[in-house]
This record gives structure tokens, C-alpha cells and sequence, in this order.
């Protein structure tokens, strides 16, 4: 199949996420389970026959919501309480949280009230992830997590079941950042809007059928020739984000995203579970060592930010001009990061410009903003 | 003529004292040769204060508000660390005001910004760990930094496995400040600061408990000044005193004499969350209708413990005599601190969904008879502000009438105290049909 | 008995004079800006088109926010209050109001007796105001009244973005340069509005009848989008911008007084701290 | 219903200026910066780089009418055609729909490039208060922006929000600087964000009989407050230029200088030859200006083609 087509596939489950997963049940008979937040433990679901699929943004005034969340909470989150009010998701057979940020805290816990769901669970993700003391707490609740989908399921999940499910996991994100891999071309021969709506699809699809499209996407990408010059090479860096119009806008202006820091981009997928007899502790140790989110980014004995080298590194690698920083409105964790960030990024000779984002963007406005950044990148043409 | 007989605590002037003297002694530490740590309220102080030597701590929280106090002080302090920092003028209000004392470089008591010899944290909410990070780094990023994690299950999932997580992560604690500050933990100093901790925080909750009584014998406003002390240092034994021989002997005499905290008592009110700190003065405005707030979650258990008992009732959480228990060892103290922290400490328990919020609310409008609620929908605290809606439909439910008002703890800027009053007097004389008893 | 009711309000001064319940004279204005002269006037004109002299008159209420202003006046009651005693009065199966006015928008919600059970109202910003319906029809270059008609003929609805009622105004002239007909721009202004004030609807319950009332329930443009937004009937009384004065006059009327004498004083009070 | 106000007293007049000195025909390159703004539209002329002619126009609801409006004003006292323009760019917030322009730029890039002409090379923050937005901006010597930021969704403290108070108070715009001087002591500033609960503020005070003046000294220094933040998370520089309408108010630059504890650079040419020569200093067309440069810019180093048609 064709990169464009398989891209196209990607983006039809990003825009029909509810027909699919409907779908989804009819033809396999296993549960949909809906989740807020990427410390989720998919690798277990993936041991039995559940899809997990993210509450992602409907970017439509969260009204529904109000009554339960008043408006110093994240639209995001209330974005996603208010698609569950307006029933969107009653084909979920469970709904879960995990210790994230305090806002789709919120919405899990109205939806655990107004929203028929029939099977609840609260996961609890620690937060000191660099403590060691943290992985074998972990281990333990992903013990009790595991009984838990056992006992919802009614079957047993074996270290086989794990291993299948660590491996459609690890695939999965083998293969994405194969194609992350490739943005770093002078010409990347897909979009940012593009690379994302595919990390988007994996939150949403099962991971064994995008894995089959993502080993011929990796396999064909690289002869695709896009009609548009890269222009700017950006970074986009921030909240969740999954905003493509906006992604959209930026690249039809001047600049490409080759790459990006979001719980819905590459955080999501950029590292693996290292195989160990023990599977739950591999598990635990993956989402101890992931690249973390702001939240959980603190050292239990420095003030650090693992997250921090990262970027910077990524930021090398990709070659990147400038940083655009989107912040949810009230987003906690990143308004805490992005001062510090912003000058680690600067001091590095890296440009930024600062956005907030709500469940709907006035393009307008940011538009201006955005061509004014790639002029400033790319001001000295106006002057030599 | 008033309905009940009034007066103030004969223990209120010693709580001044006491939280006046703990900031002096922070700011005095140095000359006497004395460490300074900085921490939160929910920080377990027990740990550093059982250092051998003198040893001081600032909490973050609690200063914030005292900031708060004084919208003229605050704005400053806020500008400066949203303007000179650049930090979103939607975080923590009690974080703002930290951080512009620090850009500042100015100490709200007086003189300039005390910096201390480490720092000892815990996380639960989205902004502990991140908010002595960051003030760290303003500061220049050499004071030594450690900060552990309580976020390990409801009161209701506690069990062995939840309480050796933080208990291994406190021995980490205790290598780091032996480490930092060459000095040793004294064991003898640990088991009677855990013994005072418990002091502190069951008999807070059974003063608060006390408050069931009719007419109430404490008001909300009186009790943020006397929680305010197991917020500076539980484990003093000066404030396990206080709460355990001084205010609870006196409140239990109030009850006794039906001396009212309010004297035209005619509404109890659930509250919910700090309130704005510049503006107490609309308590004393409810008053004139004889509306007393008499309880809350956040009053209640920011410091307090409690468990629900068999019979589903909230009660005061054991103090270490009514279990038996005398502390044996080193693990023994940090086994029983982190229990009574995670078993005890509800106001953790809304961090894992509303349910655990309503329900604790629902019984405490219960058990503390209220007639009616009125939720500060809290712009500057989301740990506190949680689930703040549900509450409101759950109370509801129970057939109270509930207002909510948008504010913020310590953020003037988006406090409207006319439009509040506006709201006040509608609830007041329309939904609630009530006069006012005085002026 | 006689009892007038004065609704002084952010834009408008509202004034209804009352005999045993039937309205004898209903009188309307801008405030400008001293509502106290304003109220003083409109009050002599209703007066003069009743036949009456003040001292006919045994109560005079005042309510709406600057109700306190009102010298003459016996007593203010608050306007959800007002709101409440006049919908009830007008249409008793209501228990939900929504009341837009051109500063704030509020929803309440009533017992069967007119009684306020609870109530909630747009904080801080302009956008879902009166005034966002101003500014945009500035914007569109058509009359308020005309904008209501225009956005009735409109079968397209485009979400507007705009939080604030300034960058409204740039919204919809980069919608007019995208040549989008005046109609479909007109009921996104009214969709937008509605957004935000249903949402503050849904905090008190949408329990029926729901009623709408305020200068902008005379805008059908937008009570459309509303009834859109919430997916029920929602009643419109005649001369909905009278509502809070005749609510005012019903409680004169009741004389439910001497409570709000002291009430006045809070008010006052109020004043006083705000200058402070 | 009955509107109070006749008169809308936040419209200043429009203008228009031709360099007396210049003959057009004898220069070799003409250049247009057209400027459309949310309120107000600006056309500059130059001719090899000196200021020919320029037009301060309010903008319409339709902006390619707007910017013919202002070209043709601008060259209304002038033999000049628009087809005589070599080369033409677009800025400011109606930008796209310029139709004489063959290019556009972001008004933050000609801001910053028109303060550098206007003010002199020693600028490092230029400040443009706009209609509906706020701009700070940080240049380096040739008037390149390093850095910039605008106020977010709420146009607190903006242009319009200005027009919007003096309407309110029925007081010129031109004149509430002069006015908020005249006053015994400094007022507590307006406290409301949003424009339209500002106004719900101003009513109350007008109601409480705070005197006119007062009033307006108090939103001036609310708005000088909310820029001075803009700026601080910035960071200031100097030199400090101000471009913009909101230059032509004392009663905010005054204070916004008195805030931010330094003084912005006097709105004199920096070519001692133009001032001498008594050329008008008008702020609002620092971005035509800009624009115009850029434009003259492009054609001399050949990475444009002149457009002339006649």
C-alpha cells in the first residue's frame, strides 16, 4: 500500500475512533477499556483480548461539563468528561485512571458517576519514578492490576500472554520511531500533522492491525516525495496535543514539524520494555525509566529534569530551528516546566515561542504569532 | 438578645505565640547555629526535626497564606514571580507568593529571603515536588533536594505493601540527611516526634469532632488560626500540647458550658477548601445572619486523621495510647508515621476520585448536623478544589441548599468580594429566608 | 394596593407600577450615566402615564445591580430575587430562568412558590453578555434587531473561538472577509453566546419550564440558538426586560419589607466598602 | 431601544502627509508598506528609501476597501499612481487581503524594522500597541526582532479597549492623556480585565462622583500596568521605543514609564536632516514604514522584481 494511503487509514481511525472501536468489538468480542493518560499499563491489556483506546479531545465547548468541572480545569480534560456526558463512549465496557495530573482526575471522577461504564479502575502509578523504591511498588500493583483484568475477563493471563503483549507494545514502538527516524531527512517525507495523527491512531487502534500498516509505512515512506518545501524546522513541545488543525496551519505557513515532546506524540512510544523473566517488573521498569511526564519529572535526591536532556538531545538530532511550547490552559505540570525550559532552550541558542492552547484554537490569532516566530528564525533574509 | 452565651478561646493568644515564635526561630536559626529546612505542610517533620542539634523548618504552604493575608503584599509578590520568573498566573497562588519572596529576595516576617541547608519534601498533588524544584533552581540550585512520594492508594487500599513504599522511601530520607548534613537522626527524638505527630493529629480531629455539638463551640474562621500550627510543625511538642491539653480540654468545656462560637447560631454551614485569605471578613458578614460555618474536609483533616468506623460513622483516627502502642524502635515510628499519614489523612483520599470526597462530605454535613453548604470554588488550590462540583450536587442530594462562590486562597486579583456579598445576600435571605440577628 | 417595582440594571432602567397585581404602567430607559437621575425621571413618567401621584404609591422596590442607587425607593431585593417573584408570576409553571442582560448572564433555578433553590451566573468575562451581542452586531454593521432576523434564515452553524468579546469582534470581520453570508455569521454569534450560557444553565439543572428573560430574550435570533444548545422549549414572556421590575412590584406588593430595609443597608455598606 | 450617544468619541481624525521635498519621478525605486490594522489602517510611500507619503485611516469592516482607502489617500495630494509603486508589501492584521501588495509581513517584523528607521538604531525593545493586540518586541541594531510577545485571548488593556472607555465617558481619545493629569493625586487603577466589566467599573465610579479625570487617570494606569507586566516577562531592554496609537497617550506612556522605571526615547526622527527638515512624527505608521523598507530592501538586492506598471 501506498505511504499516502496507509497515513490516510491513520487518520480515518483518528476521525471515526468511535466507528472503530465498534467495530472493533463486533468483530473480535473482546472489551474496550478507556483510559486518560499514557502510564496506563496497555502492555497487560494487550495480553487479553482488550483494546485500550485514549479519551482524546472532541475540540468542541465541553458544556456538558461545566455542572461538574467549573473552568479552572484543563479544557482538555473537561473536553473529554464532556464527550462521556454527551454519550459518545457507550460502547466502553471500562474506564480507568492512573496518579496523573489532578485534571483528568476530575473528569474520571464524574465520569465514574454520570457516565454508565460498567467496570471502573483506579491505577496507582507512583510518582517518585526514579526512586527505586518506586519500581517494586509498581511491580505490585501491576500484580493487582493484572488479577483485576483476570477477574473482569474471566481468563488467566500467563507469562506467554505478557510476553505477546510486551512484543505488539514494543513493536508498536519500534516501528513508530522508525518512522520518526526518518523526519530527520532535510526534506522528512512526511508532516508533522501527519506523524502525529499515527501516534494518535495507536492510542485509538488495535496496536497488531496498526503494526502490520506501520511495517509497510516504514517500508515505503522513504520513496515518498512531498509537493511543499520543509522551510523552518520546528519542535513542538507541551500538553497534550491533538490539535491537528493548528499542526496544519504552522505547516502550511513555513515551517515542518520534524519532531515533538507530547504524551500524544513521541513520550508516548519513545522507549521500550526490556525483556526480564520477571514480566510485571520489566513492565514496571519501563514506565519508572519512560520519558516522564512534568509531573513525575523531579529526582528524589536532585532537582533535575530528566525530560530536560532530552529534549535538548532530541532538539540536536533533528536538527531544530525553533520551539513552539503549547501549554493547556491550566496545565499544571508544564506551567510548572516551561519557564525553566524555555530558558534551557534559549541559553542553547534555540528559539521559542510560547502558546496556549483550549479545546479550540483561534487560528487567526495564532497564526500571526507563528509567522512572526519563522520570520524572526529566518530574519536575516529580510537583511542581508 | 443573643440566643447563646459567647467568648473568645482562652488559648488563642498561645497559638499566636506559638506560630510567631516558629517563624522567628526560622529566621533566627543561623546565629544560634541551627539547620533550616524547607518543606511542606503535609512534609513529614518528624524525620528532620529528630536531627541531633537545633533544627528549623519553613513550610511552604502556610507561609503562602500569610502572604495571602495581605492583598497589597501578595500582588507584589506574584508579579514578581510571574513577571521576573515568567511563571502562569493560574499556578498555586500559595507557589506564586513563594517564589516572588524568593525572586524578591525578601522574607514576608522580615528582612531578606532565609535560605535554607536543604530541603525535605513529599508529593502528592501536582505541585510539591515541582514547587521547591523550581524554588531551588531560582535560588540558585545548590541547596539539597529530597522529596518522596505519599501518592500510594486511598485511605481505603492501605495495606503492607502500600506503607513499606514509603517507609523505604523515608529510610532513603534519612540516608540523605545524615548525608547532607552530617548529622545523625536520633532515634529517641524520632519515636517522641512521631508520638507527638499522633497528638497533634487525633486530637485536632476531636476538637473538631467536638464541633457536632449545638450551639458549635468553634467556627471555621477560629479554626484556621488553630490548625495553622499542625501545618508549621506537628511534631513539636509545644503544639502536641497545645491541641491535646489546652484546646481540647477548653473546647470540650465549651461544649459543656453551651458556650457558642457565634452567639445568634442559626444556620450550620458546610464549607469547603482554604478560603480567600484577604477577605475573612465575609464570615463575620455571614454572621450577622447567624450563620456559622462549623465544618469542612479541608479544616478537618489538612492536619487532622480520621477513619470511618464500623458503623460507617467519621470519627477521630486512635491516638498511639487508645491502640496500646508504645513506638520500639527506629522502623517501628516510621511504620506507625506513614500508617497514620495514609490511613488517617483524608483529605488524600479525593486525589482517587469523587466518590471519596462525597462521601466523606455527606457524612460529615451529617454527623456535624448542617443545614446548609457554601463551597468557595477555589481558583489558587486544585488539591483542595477537587471534585468541588460533585460535592455541590452530592449535598444537594441531601436536600441542603448549597452556593458556590469562584475565588481564589491568595490571588485577590481574582476574588470579587461585592459580587460575593451579592451572591450571600440572595442565598441568604431568599433560599435560605433567613434575617439578620445583628450588626 | 398600589407598589412600583424599579429594575436599574447595567444598560437600562426598568420600571413597573403595579395595582393588586395588574400592571398600570410599564416605563423603560437608558441609565446614562447617573441611574439615580435616570431611575428619578423614568419613575415621574410612569407615574404621570399611570394618573398617579407619588404618594399614591404605598411601596416602591428597587432591584437589579444598581438597585441600591435608587433614593426613593422603600427597599431593594436582589435580582435573582426580582427575577424569580416575576417570572412565577407571569408564567408559574416555571423552574428554570435564564436572565441575559447586557453585563451578565445568570441562570436560576425556582421552586414552585417563585422561591430561589439555587443559581449560578457567568464569571469575569463578557463573552455570553448582552454587550458580545452589541459588539458583534458593531462589528457586522447591522442593528441588534436586524441580527436577530439575519441569523433566523441561517442554516449553517460555524463554531466561533473567540473567548473575549474584543477578539469576537475580529472574528467576525475575518469570517465577513471570507465572504461567509451575514445570516450564518449573525447565528454564530448567537451559537457562541449560547454556549456559555447554557453551560451556566446545566450548573443549576435544566429542570422545565425553562423561561428566558433580559433585554436579549427579545432577541429570537438568539433564543433559537438556545433552544438549539439546549435541546428543549424555552418560554420567552412578553416584555421579557420587564421581568425584574414586576418582580420587584409583586414584592412590594407582598410586603416583604422590612427584611430588605436592612437588606438596603447591606447594600449600602457594600458601597461603601467598594470605595474603600 | 434608544442609544444615549450620538457622537462616537473614540474616533480620532484621519490624515494624510506628501513630502514636499521629494520629486518621485526623479527616484529610481518606489516602495509601499500598506498597514491594516483591526482599527486603523496606514499607507507609506517612499522613494529610494525616503519618506514620500503616507495615510492614517480607520479601517472598515472589508479590508482590501480599507487598504485602497489608505494608498489612495495617501497619494490623494500627490501626481503619483498607485501603478507608479514599484514594489508593495502588506502587514498588520488584514495583511492577505491587500490587493496592491506582492508580498506581506507580520506587523511584529515592520514594527520593529519601522522603530529602527523612526527612532534610531539604538532601540533593543520596541512596544506596539495595537488595536485589538499588544506587541513587545526585542530587536538587535538593525532593527531584526530576536524575540516578541502579545497579549493572549483577552484584550484587556488594548487599543480598542481605550476606544471602548471613551466612548464610555464621552471624552475625545486624543484627549484622556492630557486630562488624566489633571488630577490632585493618583486614583487606584481600574481593577477589572476585561474591557467590558472595565466599563461596569468606570460606571460605579462615575456613580460614586469620582470626578472625570480621576477616572481616566485610573484606567490609563491600569492599562500602563498591564503592558509594564507584558514587558517584564519580556525582558527590557534599552533603548525603549513606543509605536502605535497608544504613543499618542501621555496619560499611559507617563505612567507606564513611571512603572517600568525607565523612559521611552522622544518620538523625534532619528535623521537629524528629516527633523530638521520638520517631517511629521506619526507613530501609528512605524509598520507601513517597516514594510515599505523591507520592501525597498527586496528590489535592491534582487530577491524581488519591480511590479510597476506605469
Amino acid at each position: 500500500m501506498e505511504a499516502s494511503e496507509i497515513l490516510k487509514q491513520f487518520s480515518d481511525v483518528w476521525e471515526l475512533r468511535h466507528e472503530y472501536a465498534k467495530d472493533w468489538k463486533r468483530r473480535t468480542g473482546g472489551k474496550v477499556l478507556g483510559y486518560f493518560c499514557t502510564y496506563e499499563p496497555e502492555e497487560v491489556l494487550y495480553s487479553t483480548n482488550v483494546l485500550p483506546v485514549r479519551i482524546l479531545g472532541g475540540h468542541e465547548a465541553p458544556t456538558l461539563a461545566t455542572p461538574h468541572m467549573f473552568d479552572m480545569w484543563c479544557p482538555f480534560s473537561r473536553d473529554c468528561l464532556n464527550q462521556g456526558l454527551q454519550g459518545k463512549y457507550d460502547y466502553l465496557d471500562g474506564i480507568m485512571a492512573t496518579n496523573c495530573c489532578l485534571h483528568p482526575r476530575q473528569a474520571f471522577g464524574a465520569w465514574t458517576i454520570h457516565v454508565p461504564t460498567p467496570w471502573n479502575y483506579w491505577f496507582v502509578m507512583p510518582n517518585a519514578v526514579r526512586s527505586p523504591r518506586a519500581k517494586k511498588f509498581l511491580r505490585g500493583e501491576l500484580e493487582e492490576f493484572k488479577k483485576a483484568i483476570e477477574a473482569w475477563t474471566g481468563g488467566k493471563i500467563a507469562d506467554k500472554d505478557l510476553d505477546r503483549g510486551i512484543d505488539i507494545m514494543n513493536t508498536n514502538r519500534r516501528l513508530m520511531k522508525q518512522v520518526y527516524e526518518l523526519r530527520k531527512a532535510d526534506n522528512p517525507p512526511l508532516t508533522g500533522a501527519e506523524a502525529m495523527t499515527m501516534v494518535w491512531a495507536s492510542q485509538l487502534m488495535d496496536k497488531r492491525e496498526q503494526n502490520d500498516l506501520l511495517k509497510q509505512l516504514v517500508a515505503t515512506l522513504p520513496q515518498r516525495k512531498l509537493e511543499r518545501n520543509t522551510g523552518v524546522r520546528l519542535m513542538i513541545v507541551g500538553s497534550e496535543n491533538d490539535d491537528r488543525p493548528f499542526m496544519e496551519m504552522v505547516e502550511s505557513i513555513g515551517g515542518t514539524f520534524v519532531i515533538d515532546d507530547h504524551c500524544t506524540g513521541s513520550r508516548y512510544f519513545w522507549d521500550e520494555v526490556v525483556p526480564d523473566k520477571d514480566r510485571l517488573q520489566a513492565i514496571a521498569n519501563r514506565y519508572c525509566d519512560r520519558v516522564p511526564c512534568p509531573n513525575k519529572d523531579w529526582g528524589m535526591e536532585d532537582i533535575s529534569r530528566k525530560r530536560f536532556t532530552h529534549i535538548l538531545q532530541l532538539a540536536k538530532d533533528y536538527r531544530v530551528q525553533g520551539v513552539i511550547l503549547i501549554q493547556q490552559k491550566f496545565c499544571d505540570p508544564h506551567e510548572l516546566d516551561i519557564p525553566s525550559l524555555r530558558r534551557l532552550l534559549e541559553s542553547n541558542g534555540i528559539p521559542c515561542y510560547f502558546l496556549e492552547f483550549e479545546v479550540t484554537v483561534p487560528i487567526g490569532q495564532f497564526r500571526i504569532r507563528v509567522e512572526a516566530f519563522l520570520e524572526q528564525i529566518q530574519a536575516e533574509e529580510l537583511f542581508v | 438578645m443573643a440566643k447563646y452565651k459567647t467568648k473568645g478561646l482562652d488559648c488563642w493568644n498561645r497559638a499566636k505565640e506559638l506560630r510567631a515564635r516558629y517563624y522567628e526561630d526560622y529566621k533566627e536559626a543561623p546565629n544560634r547555629g541551627a539547620l533550616r529546612w524547607e518543606g511542606g505542610a503535609w512534609s513529614f517533620d518528624a524525620i528532620p526535626q529528630a536531627l541531633e542539634g537545633e533544627v528549623h523548618g519553613l513550610t511552604e504552604e502556610p507561609y503562602g497564606a500569610s502572604i495571602g493575608a495581605d492583598p497589597a503584599l501578595q500582588v507584589r509578590y506574584q508579579e514578581a514571580a510571574e513577571g521576573k520568573w515568567g511563571c502562569a498566573r493560574d499556578l498555586c497562588a500559595y507557589l506564586r507568593n513563594y517564589w516572588g519572596s524568593i525572586v524578591l529576595n525578601e522574607f514576608a516576617f522580615g528582612g531578606e529571603w532565609p535560605k535554607a541547608d536543604f530541603i525535605f519534601q513529599n508529593h502528592i498533588c501536582c505541585t510539591h515536588a515541582k514547587w521547591l524544584q523550581v524554588a531551588d533552581e531560582i535560588e540558585g540550585g545548590n541547596i539539597p533536594y529530597f522529596c518522596f512520594d505519599v501518592g500510594a492508594g486511598a485511605y481505603d487500599k492501605i495495606g503492607e505493601r502500600q506503607i513499606n513504599y514509603v517507609v523505604e522511601q523515608l529510610y532513603d530520607g534519612i540516608d540523605f540527611l545524615e548525608k547532607v548534613t552530617k548529622r545523625k537522626i536520633v532515634d529517641e527524638k524520632l519515636i517522641q516526634n512521631v508520638k507527638n505527630t499522633y497528638d497533634s493529629a487525633c486530637y485536632w480531629a476531636k476538637a473538631c469532632e467536638l464541633n457536632q455539638a449545638i450551639p458549635a463551640p468553634l467556627d471555621e474562621k477560629t479554626m484556621f488560626s488553630l490548625y495553622v500550627l499542625g501545618t508549621l510543625e506537628k511534631s513539636h511538642k509545644d503544639i502536641a500540647h497545645f491541641y491535646k491539653d489546652e484546646l481540647y480540654p477548653e473546647v470540650k468545656d465549651r461544649v459543656a458550658n453551651k458556650i457558642a462560637a457565634v452567639a445568634d447560631e442559626q444556620c450550620r454551614v458546610l464549607g469547603d477548601s482554604q478560603p480567600p485569605w484577604g477577605f475573612l471578613r465575609v464570615f463575620r458578614y455571614l454572621e450577622k445572619y447567624g450563620i456559622v460555618s462549623v465544618a469542612s474536609l479541608y479544616t478537618f483533616s489538612l492536619i487532622g486523621w480520621w477513619k470511618i468506623d464500623k458503623a460507617g460513622k467519621l470519627v477521630p483516627y486512635p491516638t498511639l495510647e487508645e491502640q496500646g502502642i508504645t513506638i520500639k524502635d527506629r522502623d517501628h515510628a516510621l511504620r506507625l508515621l506513614a500508617e497514620g499519614e495514609l490511613k488517617g489523612k483524608l483529605m488524600w483520599a479525593p486525589f482517587y476520585g469523587a466518590k471519596y470526597k462525597n462521601d466523606i462530605v455527606t457524612k460529615i454535613a451529617k454527623q456535624w448536623k448542617c443545614d446548609a453548604s457554601i463551597i468557595h470554588l477555589n481558583r489558587g488550590c486544585e488539591g483542595t478544589a477537587q471534585h468541588q462540583m460533585e460535592m455541590k450536587i452530592a449535598v444537594q442530594n441531601l436536600g441542603l441548599p448549597v452556593m458556590t462562590f469562584e475565588g481564589n486562597m491568595a490571588d485577590e486579583r481574582e476574588f470579587d468580594e461585592g459580587r460575593t456579598k451579592r451572591f450571600i445576600d440572595l442565598f441568604v435571605t431568599e433560599t435560605l429566608g433567613l434575617k439578620k440577628v445583628a450588626d | 394596593m398600589i407598589s412600583a417595582g424599579i429594575d436599574v440594571g447595567g444598560k437600562n432602567v426598568h420600571i413597573v407600577i403595579t395595582k393588586n397585581g395588574t400592571i398600570l404602567a410599564r416605563v423603560g430607559g437608558p441609565t446614562g450615566i447617573n441611574k439615580a437621575e435616570a431611575a428619578e425621571q423614568l419613575y415621574a413618567e410612569a407615574l404621570k402615564q399611570a394618573g398617579l401621584k407619588r404618594e399614591d404609591v404605598t411601596q416602591v422596590v428597587a432591584t437589579g445591580s444598581s438597585g441600591p442607587r435608587v433614593t426613593f425607593a422603600n427597599g431593594v431585593i436582589p435580582d435573582a430575587a426580582a427575577d424569580a417573584r416575576g417570572v412565577i408570576k407571569l408564567i408559574p409553571s416555571a423552574r428554570t430562568i435564564i436572565d441575559v442582560g447586557a453585563e451578565e448572564g445568570r441562570a436560576i433555578k425556582i421552586s414552585p412558590e417563585g422561591k430561589v433553590l439555587d443559581f449560578a451566573i457567568n464569571e469575569r468575562c463578557a463573552a455570553g453578555t448582552g454587550t458580545f451581542v452589541d459588539t458583534m452586531s458593531r462589528a457586522l454593521e447591522v442593528p441588534v434587531e436586524e441580527m436577530a432576523k439575519l441569523s433566523l434564515k441561517s442554516t449553517r452553524s460555524i463554531p466561533m473561538n473567540a473567548q473575549c468579546a474584543v477578539f469576537g469582534e475580529s472574528e467576525v470581520v475575518s469570517l465577513i472577509h471570507q465572504k461567509t453570508p451575514k445570516p450564518d455569521i449573525a447565528r454564530a454569534v448567537h451559537d457562541a453566546i449560547a454556549g456559555r450560557i447554557s453551560s451556566v444553565a446545566r450548573i443549576v439543572g435544566l429542570e422545565k419550564d425553562v423561561v428566558m428573560i433580559g433585554g436579549v430574550a427579545k432577541n429570537l435570533g438568539f433564543v433559537e440558538s438556545l433552544k438549539r444548545d439546549l435541546g428543549m422549549e424555552v418560554k420567552v414572556p412578553d416584555d421579557p426586560d420587564f421581568v425584574g421590575a414586576l418582580g420587584a412590584a409583586t414584592a412590594a406588593a407582598a410586603g416583604v419589607l422590612e427584611e430588605k430595609v436592612e437588606a438596603k443597608v447591606v447594600e449600602k455598606e457594600k458601597i461603601e466598602e467598594g470605595k474603600a | 431601544m434608544v442609544e444615549v450617544k450620538k457622537v462616537e468619541y473614540w474616533r480620532w481624525p484621519e490624515t494624510s502627509w506628501v513630502n514636499p521635498d521629494i520629486d518621485w519621478k526623479k527616484g529610481k525605486l518606489v516602495t509601499a508598506g500598506v498597514d491594516v490594522g483591526s482599527v486603523s489602517s496606514q499607507a507609506v510611500v517612499m522613494v529610494d528609501g525616503q519618506l514620500y507619503a503616507y495615510s492614517n485611516t480607520r479601517t472598515g469592516s472589508d479590508s482590501p476597501d480599507s487598504a485602497w482607502k489608505c494608498v489612495n489617500m495617501a497619494l490623494e495630494k500627490s501626481d503619483m499612481k498607485v501603478d507608479n509603486i514599484d514594489y508593495c508589501i502588506g502587514t498588520g492584521y488584514g495583511r492577505v487581503n491587500v490587493p496592491m501588495a506582492q508580498q506581506t509581513i507580520t506587523e511584529i517584523a515592520c514594527h520593529a524594522r519601522g522603530a529602527n528607521f523612526m527612532y534610531g538604531p539604538e532601540i533593543r525593545t520596541v512596544l506596539d500597541m495595537g488595536g485589538q493586540d499588544c506587541k513587545a518586541i526585542r530587536c538587535d541594531e538593525r532593527g531584526k526582532v530576536m524575540k516578541f510577545m502579545m497579549n493572549d485571548k483577552c484584550a484587556a488593556g488594548t487599543g480598542r479597549g481605550m476606544e471602548v472607555f471613551a466612548d464610555l465617558i464621552r471624552v475625545p481619545v486624543w484627549e484622556i492623556g492630557p486630562r488624566s493629569f489633571q488630577i490632585k493625586q493618583e486614583p487606584p487603577m481600574i481593577s477589572s480585565t476585561c474591557v467590558v466589566f472595565a466599563k461596569t467599573e468606570v460606571v460605579g465610579l462615575l456613580q460614586e462622583g469620582m470626578p472625570e479625570n480621576d477616572i481616566m487617570a485610573a484606567y490609563c494606569a491600569a492599562m500602563a500596568h498591564r503592558i509594564t507586566e507584558l514587558l517584564n516577562r519580556l525582558g527590557m531592554e534599552e533603548k525603549f521605543a513606543i509605536t502605535g496609537g497608544i504613543a499618542k497617550n501621555e496619560g499611559v506612556v507617563k505612567r507606564l514609564e513611571k512603572e517600568l522605571g525607565v523612559k521611552s526615547i522622544d518620538k523625534v526622527w532619528h535623521d537629524p536632516k528629516m527633523q530638521e527638515k520638520g517631517l511629521p512624527f506619526d507613530t501609528q505608521i512605524a509598520g507601513g514604514i517597516g514594510a515599505a523598507l523591507f520592501a525597498f530592501a527586496m528590489l535592491e538586492r534582487g530577491k524581488a522584481q519591480s511590479a510597476r506598471k506605469a
